[in-house]
């Protein structure tokens, strides 16, 4: 069986300076698998230029990998035909960061909605475009007469973001790439986009990558989560065991990181890098070896491998070399085995 | 973030430009005075007798009053007269010189921008090398080989010569524009580059083509009466620059003709002090912090 | 305990060509010498433009309205240009808000130090100035190196640091800090923010934290103020306004914070934020509040004492049977 | 590799391309002009009863020439000459040498546009930033912004004959035209110099204050957005004087953009001069290139505007050179491509 | 006004004669007059510094001898005799000879691409040199009329010509189309200072020849030929004493009448209009006769009878000029001839008359058409008119023509060409009408030759000059007369002779109409007379008030009177 939408090793770099000299390397060696079995919420986290953005672009076949390839249902995205094209568009989809940027200010809320009814034939009549667009606000929990016929400047940051989401679904995708839907919305609205999100998965069985560096949030409505640091995969796997017991240095200092709105659970110290640490080359072992408290000899020479760790975790470190390795294409596989097993969800 | 007041007046002015610009007080006043001088030449010159305005209709170097609204020149003209008809021209001049150069350097810059690669360096390098080649000199060159050029000719030439101060810009506009969020957002409604540019890009392009659009018309007429000064203008037809390349090849300064040679000079600074201040006033629509400084 | 702050009444107001903009209207309140003050609210809602208030930046078409700004007892508003300016960093300084940017990226930092040393009627050599200078970026855990290098060299982090560095210079008695965080992760957020408490202890000086992280707030602040809509709903000790708070705002904020320790289903605030120019009459919350009531709609609420150090403006606590009900909400 | 000199090779890449580009312009669009540019020769002999219809004659000077030969031949012998600093000799003025035509009129051209040049660029964008910093507060000085607004609109050539009526035959206070007093002997004495002074006058005068109020009004308006950037607030809160703030911060970061438009402007500033030139009978390159091309002289247009293009280029590429030097960022990441 | 005190300055200024002239130098270090582009009429270095065999007093129609005492023909007009006057030295010391002519003459057979070489070589086969102040002239052909041809023969009326140059400096130049003669060694009064763009600066020898053989010493010490800019700059200069003189095409009639209120003292040929001396080259207005419609008289009469001169004169030269009929200037010596053939232009149509001018075009087949223009055959009469955009003068007169036969119903386009492509065009005939021409040199028979059939060539093909049959015109007819009259000078007809010829071109002429003339050319050339005085006037017509020509130098050192053998003094400080 074909994956929805498959990344095979992939690498994405970037050139920036005069003649595009200086290198960086965005994503490296990632493969991933979205399979339209069940749907699942996959959380993407990581620090400020981790490659969280890149990832999706590339998922979307916004841009293109400088190694390796992003594959629709089998097909090279690059080489696409026209129908496969519109099909690759209408089953994946994207919500982006910035609700307001999203929006082509000139246009009413309805422009956003109506284009891809129209680009895609969604649609035989006008009164059919028109249901579908009250069918999809209503998914999202939004009331047409306080969203249709305005501007966007006119709607809050929560409405725009459920407009986005909305359009999305309009399309009857199955995988939604949410790029930091959340982090540009006031706290009081940010929960009802999420449980807009969350609806996607339980109501309509869409996939949804989610991207967040809030490790919070992506524990609360994901499934599985990949940790990513400075373009490279560093921890995956069941998001409750990577977020309550982190197995990588990196995800143990994000999550230890995290400020608990509690005033009596106060910070913990940032533990000290190891003496190893400061020798630690950057373009050779470990690319968190110079921050690792716990970095050791073996940290310096080469990128550590996969290891997985349990049945449905596995991270980038040496800490764990003992532990199976997992070549990088069969991450997948630990994700989806994560997902089969029937563990119970946590709720409250 | 910072520039969340300034983002926030922005989110407000979306409610149109045109209500925008409408609303902003240098646009109106220099659209109007713009206006009221076009038409009045307009409307005044369809009820003049074409043959008044052939050399000898009236007697030579009156002075404004006498007879005539803004005195005659030594040919016999009157100055009026000619303003109806050099107005107009003048204006035509801008406005096809202006309209092709924007058109082009928006085409090009828009191509350079959006599609970049190879494409994109030929084109950089050669708005570059464009923009500092002094273009006077080559319209110079094409104009005193092709003399004897109408208007309409006159203005593709200088036209053709505007283009790559708004291609450079608008290509840096089109690099910013095509990043943001909404660009993505049509790509993945399934739009495809053409239609991103046309419905997507240039509205947002609009208040910019316009202040430039105006820029090139200010430029244009201001090469046109260049030209003409220097006697390679439209000979057969009056525009403001020849009615001064009149003035001066009968040496109206020093005979004191001052209506002579004024009354172009002064329509001509009218009609650039006027179109200045529409561009100001797109400038500041476009750029609201413009706008708080009185 | 002695004020080093104290706002009353402070109103800034936005005369924009749509309108009056009222960021902030009758404003209150104190800070305490040495203190942690953190001030809350959605975006909008007008934190930054007290703390603008304070150092008197507002700039056209705003305007301070009216209201009384006192740093050690001396009333801001009534001093000239230049007392004004004198007092800008010696007494009180800024890390403004997009501290990203609020570097010159043309000058070296050592640079940007002396001249704030310099127009403080210090008179001191580039080179003297970067002694000092390094001696506070150590402080904020920064090599000496960074004196020398051009903003663009620094990395976000690094940038918000030098910005702290620099608010230290002429040991201030009071920091404001605006979101010195916002765009920074949440390794780096933790470095930060435990650098400026770190200063805030070291200078004995208070500190007023803006922000909208409530986890970063319940990390730093001893006390807390939110705001909604351009005034400050609620005010009180960091536990109070986390434990027992007293101002629906407050309460569904606090709810609607997703945790770490359990999945939960997320508590969804109802309606959106008023929009700057068109503030709701009455009590500003009343259109999104589960505890509305007729009187909120007309009436503007008082802001007052309503437990012990505790401030807050909402009519329930006038009705005690709703008061009561808030609390035994809140306590389930 | 150095990101400068990566840059600064870019900036070469560039020089080059626009010489090469608009000498081949300037080389072919003449020559698809009928017309005999013999006839120049023929004319001027002509005016003094010479040499009517003398085929053997054209076909003679042509030979010299080297018009009897294909267009592309001519045009890589063009290059070949050039490449050996050989510009040739001018047709209507035969047997001058371009070059020789062309260096004794290139120091006044020079010399007139690059002390106005600078000095309503320096000065434009000094009163520029000083009341575009104090806004409202600048009081009376804030008329100095229509004033501007009249000079920008102003078209330099009627300044300039303005200023020639009411300074040189109103008031004659300065000369009216020329570059020096006739009889006066070209040299490095007091004497000479204040005459070239009092005679560059006026005709800088024209072209400065044109430009001033060009300068004035985009410094001014770069410095009122600049007002709004976060490090001059920051600034400001950390109390720095004002007037550093404004040299220190704003206009050093306004300088950026105004140097690029001053990059830009120089080809118009260089075109402009042309008609200030006529009016002035100023003894500069514009008006020798004017004649030139109204009679085809083929070696003389290309000569000439070769020298403004490299003037206009070098001096481009000088101020790319040096915007590194204030502008940090490139310094040492590079342009970063646009 | 006289300046008030002597200053150094002022004490200068009244030593100097200052010239202004119309363009600046293209290239000051150029000084070789048979190089092509040297710059004959604004340097002055013609008047100056060179010197000619004889000059020719067009005003007097005295042929006054100079470096020569006297010339004579042999009997069949094939060869001339000229005594060279003893004692002129070349301003480096050398004496003057017979060998300098010899020399240059075989100069000019040698290099044929110098200035007048064509001209010369096809008219003088030799010259030999019988004694150092003897040279014998070998003529190609008999031509009686050679003393007077400047471009074969070291005589000047008007511009330099023939130039005589020093043998002992050219014979070692290599190629003398290049050579660029700096410093120029010549005979005259007067020495080359200084050469700038902007200026060309004399000033007066104190070793000239002259002063020893005549006695006499032209009065300005300095003369300067200098580009004071456009005409507003040159008429500002003259109102402020700082030029003398202007010389001709730059100041308008109406400049000029402003300088005259603010300067009293300036003063032109005639006090009141038209107040211009009279070139010698009428203008008027070609016919292409190559191609239709203007190989049609009745078309040109047609065009012609709508031209109203007298407006032309008006709005376009501001009455600085009188109509003309015809083409040769209004000098007295000319009376005759015209008084001959007045009957036969008053039946010519070259007075304005709409009338007639409706009645060629119909008798031309041409009806008006619905907007009021004159068509044929469903085709408009629209000719195509060109002129030289780069003069003033061109484009004034043009702009009136065009409103003029516009309003009689001919839709004309007007193309104004400019500098190399202007000259290109003409002389391809590429033009239906093509004006305004100027006509010289304006003597009878020179004149009248220019449209003799021998210049003729097919279109397309380059013809010699604009005014030298550009226009197609061939009638054989009118040649014989020409050749006639030709024949009659060479036997020294007498007037009444000649008059009859004339008489007989001209009727062919007028009928043929080939091109219709416009108006006297005027030579508006206005006098200061603040530091200079003794200018010649209409008062006073001793002399030709030009400074262009070459002739210059007699106006100011003065030349022995033919007739009377008396000196004619040349100006003179003002106030003495
Ligand atoms: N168009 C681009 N050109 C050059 N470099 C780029 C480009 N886009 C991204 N990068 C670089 O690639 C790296 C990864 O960027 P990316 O945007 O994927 O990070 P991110 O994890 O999404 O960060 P953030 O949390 O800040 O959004 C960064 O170092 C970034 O600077
Ligand atoms: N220059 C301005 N012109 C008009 N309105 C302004 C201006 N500056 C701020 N405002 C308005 O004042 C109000 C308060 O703004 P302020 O920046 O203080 O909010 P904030 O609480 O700091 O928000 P954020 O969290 O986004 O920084 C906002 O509604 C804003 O729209
Ligand atoms: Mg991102
Ligand atoms: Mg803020």
């Amino acid at each position: 069986m074909t994956a929805l939408l498959e990344a095979d090793d992939i690498t994405k770099i970037f050139g920036s300076g005069v003649g595009r000299r200086i290198e960086t390397v965005a994503l490296r060696d990632f493969s991933f698998r979205i399979e339209t079995t069940r749907p699942l919420i996959t959380g993407v986290v990581g620090e400020s230029g981790s490659g969280k953005s890149t990832m999706a672009r590339l998922l979307l076949g916004l841009e293109e990998p400088t190694k390796g390839a992003v594959r629709y249902r089998g097909a090279d995205l690059r080489h696409l035909s026209n129908t496969q094209r519109a099909a690759f568009r209408r089953e994946v989809q994207a919500v982006f960061q910035d609700p307001f940027e999203s929006f082509n200010s000139f246009y009413k809320v309805d422009h956003m909605l109506e284009t891809p009814i129209r680009k895609f034939k969604l649609a035989a009549s006008k009164g059919e475009a028109h249901q579908l667009i009250l069918n999809a606000l209503g998914a999202v929990g939004l009331r047409p007469e306080e969203t249709l016929g305005r501007f966007p400047h006119q709607l809050s940051g929560g409405q725009r973001q459920r407009v986005m989401v909305a359009r999305a679904l309009l399309l009857n995708p199955k995988l939604i790439v949410a790029d930091e839907p959340v982090s540009m919305i006031d706290a009081s609205l940010r929960a009802t986009v999420l449980t807009a999100l969350r609806t996607l998965r339980d109501e309509f069985g869409i996939s949804l990558i989610y991207i967040t560096h809030d490790l919070t949030t992506a524990f609360q409505i994901c499934d599985d989560i990949i940790v990513l640091y400075r373009g490279y995969v560093a921890e995956v796997g069941d998001v409750t065991k990577v977020v309550k017991d982190p197995k990588h240095p990196y995800t143990q200092l994000l999550v230890s990181s995290i400020p608990r709105p509690d005033p009596d659970r106060q910070w913990s110290e940032e533990p000290e890098p190891s003496a190893l640490a400061g020798t630690a080359n950057p373009d050779k072992g470990c690319l968190f070896a110079a921050r690792c408290p716990h970095a050791f000899e073996p940290c310096l020479r080469a990128i550590p491998q996969l290891y997985r760790t349990d049945a449905r975790r596995a991270a980038t470190c040496y800490l764990h070399q003992d532990a199976p390795t997992l070549a990088l294409d069969q991450m997948d596989e630990l994700l989806m085995a994560a997902s089969g097993e029937t563990e119970p969800q946590v709720t409250r | 973030m910072a520039v969340a007041p300034v983002q926030d007046a922005i989110v407000e002015s979306r409610k149109g430009v045109l209500w925008e610009l409408q609303r902003n007080r240098k646009f109106t006043i220099g659209g109007a005075i713009f206006l009221a001088m076009l038409l009045i030449a307009l409307i005044s010159g369809m009820m003049i007798d074409p043959d008044l305005r052939k050399s000898g209709s009236f007697p030579q170097r009156l002075p404004p009053g006498e007879g005539t609204l803004f005195g005659t020149t030594s040919l016999g003209q009157s100055v009026a007269i000619q303003l109806t008809e050099a107005i107009p021209n003048s204006v035509q001049v801008g406005l096809i010189a202006a309209a092709v150069g924007t058109i082009l350097g928006a085409l090009i810059g828009f191509v350079s921008g959006y599609f970049g690669g190879k494409v994109d360096n030929v084109l950089r390098i050669l708005i570059d090398v464009f923009l500092s080649v002094p273009s006077l000199l080559f319209l110079i060159l094409i104009a005193a080989l092709l003399r004897g050029v109408g208007v309409t000719a006159m203005a593709l030439i200088i036209g053709a010569f505007a283009w790559p101060s708004p291609a450079r810009q608008v290509r840096a506009q089109v690099l910013s524009l095509k990043e943001r969020g909404f660009v993505q957002v049509a790509r993945l409604s399934g739009m495809n580059g053409m239609e991103i540019i046309l419905i997507e890009l240039m509205p947002h392009m609009f208040q910019w083509l316009g202040a430039n659009f105006v820029n090139a018309f200010i430029a244009a007429v201001l090469a046109e009466s260049g030209l003409s000064i220097l006697g390679l203008g439209p000979s057969r037809e009056m525009t403001l620059g020849m009615m001064i390349y009149w003035a001066l090849n009968y040496s109206a300064i020093f005979q004191n003709l001052w209506w002579w040679w004024l009354a172009p000079v002064i329509t001509l600074m009218a009609l650039f002090l006027s179109l200045y201040l529409v561009h100001i006033g797109f400038d500041e629509v476009s750029n609201p912090r413009l706008r708080t400084e009185g | 305990m002695t004020s080093i702050l104290e706002v009353n009444d402070l109103r800034v107001y936005f005369h924009t060509p749509r309108g009056m903009v009222k960021a902030v209207d009758n404003v209150t309140f104190d800070v305490h010498a040495g203190e942690r003050f953190g001030l809350i609210g959605e975006s909008g809602s007008g934190k930054s433009t007290i703390a603008l208030a304070i150092m008197r930046l507002i700039r056209s078409p705003g305007r301070i309205e009216s209201g009384e700004i006192r740093l050690e007892g001396e009333n801001l508003l009534a001093l000239s240009d230049e007392e004004m300016r004198q007092r800008r960093l010696a007494g009180v300084a800024m890390v403004t808000q997009g501290a990203m940017n609020s570097l010159n990226p043309v000058m070296r930092i050592r640079q940007q130090f002396a001249d704030g040393l310099n127009s403080h009627g210090e008179t001191v050599t580039v080179d003297e100035a970067r002694e000092q200078l390094v001696d506070l970026l150590a402080r904020v855990g920064l090599k000496p190196e960074a004196a020398d290098v051009y903003p663009h060299q620094l990395s976000g982090g690094m940038k918000q640091r030098v910005c702290i560095a620099l608010a230290m210079s002429l040991r201030p008695s009071l920091i404001i800090a605006d979101e010195p965080t916002s765009a920074l992760d949440v390794v780096v957020q933790r470095q930060v923010v435990q650098t400026l408490r770190q200063v805030q202890e070291e200078l004995d000086a208070a500190v007023i934290l803006i922000g909208h992280d409530m986890g970063l707030m319940a990390q730093f602040a001893s006390r807390v103020g939110v705001m909604y809509a351009g005034k400050l709903v609620e005010e009180g000790p960091v536990r109070a306004i986390f434990r027992q708070p007293e101002h629906p705002y407050t309460r569904i904020l606090m709810e609607s914070l997703p945790s770490l320790d359990e999945k939960e289903t997320l508590q969804v605030v109802k309606g959106a934020p008023p929009s700057a120019a068109d503030r709701p009459a009455g009590c500003v919350f009343h259109p999104r509040c589960p505890f509305v009531m007729d009187r909120c709609i007309q009436e503007e609420p008082l802001f007052r004492e309503v437990a012990p150090e505790q401030w807050a403006a909402c009519h329930l606590h006038d009705e005690p049977a709703a008061a009561h009900s808030l609390s035994r909400e809140v306590a389930e | 590799m150095n990101p400068y000199i990566r840059y600064i090779g870019e900036r070469l890449i560039l020089l080059l391309a626009t010489i090469f580009i608009s000498m081949t312009v300037v080389f072919f669009v003449p020559r698809m002009v009928p017309g005999e540019p013999m006839n120049a020769i023929f004319a001027n002999m002509a005016a003094v009863g010479g040499s009517m219809n003398a085929q053997e004659m054209i076909v003679e000077y042509r030979v010299r020439f080297g018009l009897d030969r294909p267009v592309w031949v001519q045009y890589l012998s063009f290059w070949r000459e050039l490449a050996q600093g050989n510009l040739g000799i001018s047709i209507s003025n035969f047997p001058s040498e371009v070059s020789g035509m062309l260096l004794s009129a290139l120091p006044w051209t020079l010399g007139l546009l690059t002390v106005t040049t600078l000095i309503s660029w320096i000065a434009g964008s000094v009163i520029g930033a000083v009341i575009g910093w104090r806004g409202r507060k600048a009081g009376v000085a804030r008329l100095m912004v229509p004033v501007a607004l009249v000079l920008y609109t102003t078209p330099y050539y009627i300044l300039a004959l303005i200023l020639v009526f009411v300074f040189a035959f109103h008031w004659p206070i300065f000369p009216l035209s020329g570059a020096y007093s006739v009889g006066m002997r070209p040299g490095l004495n007091t004497a000479f110099i204040v005459d070239v002074v009092r005679h560059a006058v006026l005709p800088a005068l024209s072209i400065l204050l044109v430009s001033l109020g060009w300068w004035f009004l985009s410094m001014r308006s770069l410095i009122i957005s600049l007002k709004g950037e976060d490090y001059i607030l920051n600034a400001e809160a950390m109390g720095i004087k004002e007037r550093r703030i404004l040299w220190g911060y704003a206009f050093r970061n306004a300088l950026l953009p105004q140097t690029t438009g001053l990059a830009i402007s120089l080809g118009h500033i260089v075109g402009g001069a042309l008609i200030t030139e006529v009016i002035f009978a100023y003894p500069g390159i514009g008006y020798r290139i004017y004649n030139a091309i109204k009679s085809l002289d083929y070696p003389l247009i290309q000569g000439g505007v070769l020298l403004i293009i490299i003037s206009v280029a070098l001096a481009n590429f000088l101020i790319d050179a040096a915007y590194p030097l204030i502008d940090p960022r490139i310094r040492f990441e590079g342009s970063g491509g646009s | 006004a006289v300046p008030a005190g002597p200053s150094a300055a002022d004490m200068e200024r009244a030593q100097t004669l200052n010239i202004a002239v119309s363009r600046p130098f293209a290239d000051p270090t150029l000084f070789n007059i048979y190089a092509p582009g040297f710059d004959r009429s604004r340097t002055g270095l013609g008047a100056m510094v060179h010197e000619y065999l004889f000059y020719l007093n067009m005003e007097t129609g005295e042929f006054v001898p100079w470096l020569a005492e006297s010339y004579e023909y042999n009997d069949d007009y094939t060869e001339i005799t000229v005594n060279l006057r003893d004692g002129v030295m070349w301003s480096d010391g050398e004496a003057f000879t017979a060998d300098d002519i010899v020399f240059t003459y075989e100069m000019l057979r040698n290099n044929p691409a110098l200035t007048w070489a064509n001209e010369s070589n096809k008219a003088v086969a030799n010259v030999e040199k019988i004694d150092d102040l003897t040279a014998k002239f070998i003529l190609t052909e008999p031509n009686p009329r050679q003393h007077l041809v400047r471009e074969t023969f070291p005589a000047v009326g008007v511009w330099s010509g023939i130039t005589i140059v020093p043998e002992h400096i050219w014979r070692d130049v290599e190629d003398p189309v290049t050579f660029k003669f700096d410093p120029p060694i010549g005979t005259g009064p007067y020495l080359l200072e200084s050469a700038t763009e902007s200026a060309f600066s004399y000033t007066r020898r104190d070793d000239w020849w002259g002063t020893e053989v005549f006695g006499v010493t032209p009065a300005p010490a300095k003369v300067n030929f200098m580009h004071v800019g456009p005409e507003t700059s040159v008429a500002l200069s003259l109102s402020a004493n700082e030029i003398d003189s202007p010389a001709i095409g730059i100041l308008s009639p109406g400049a000029f009448m402003s300088v005259k209120e603010r300067n009293p003292n300036i003063k032109a040929w005639t006090e009141e209009a038209p107040y211009a001396w009279y070139d010698p080259c009428p203008r008027a207005l070609l016919f292409q006769m190559g191609k239709p419609p203007m190989d049609d008289p009745l078309v040109r009469k047609g065009i012609s009878s709508l031209i109203d001169r007298d407006q032309i004169v008006a709005l376009a030269y501001e009455g600085a000029t009188v109509v003309s009929d015809n083409v040769w200037p209004e000098y007295s010596g000319l009376q005759p001839y015209k008084d001959a053939i007045a009957d036969v232009i008053a039946a010519s149509a070259v007075t304005y008359n709409p009338e007639a001018a409706e009645q060629y075009f119909t008798e031309a087949g041409y009806a008006k058409d619905a907007d009021g223009f004159w068509a044929k055959d469903g085709e408009r009469l629209a000719p195509l008119l060109m002129t030289n955009g780069d003069t003033p003068e061109a484009m004034k007169v043009t702009a009136v023509i065009v409103d003029q036969l516009e309003t009689g119903g001919v839709a004309v386009e007007f193309q104004p060409l400019g500098g190399a492509v202007v000259d290109a065009a003409i002389l391809a005939g590429e033009y239906d009408l093509y004006g305004p021409q100027a006509f010289c040199p304006g003597t009878i028979y020179e004149n009248m030759e220019l449209f003799h059939g021998k210049f003729f060539v097919p279109l397309g093909e380059p013809a010699p000059w604009y005014e030298r049959n550009s226009f197609r015109y061939a009638n054989p007819e009118y040649d014989a007369a020409v050749d006639a009259m030709l024949v009659a000078l060479g036997e020294n007809a007498d007037e009444a002779t000649l008059i009859d010829i004339y008489r007989q071109a001209m009727e062919v002429w007028y009928n043929d109409l080939p091109v219709t003339p416009l108006n006297q050319a005027p030579a508006l050339v206005p006098f200061n007379y603040t530091y200079w005085d003794g200018w010649p006037s209409a008062e006073n017509p001793w002399m030709m008030p030009v400074n262009w020509w070459a002739t210059m130098n007699l106006l100011l050192t003065g030349y022995e009177s033919v007739e009377t053998g008396e000196w004619v003094p040349g100006i003179r400080a003002a106030g003495q």
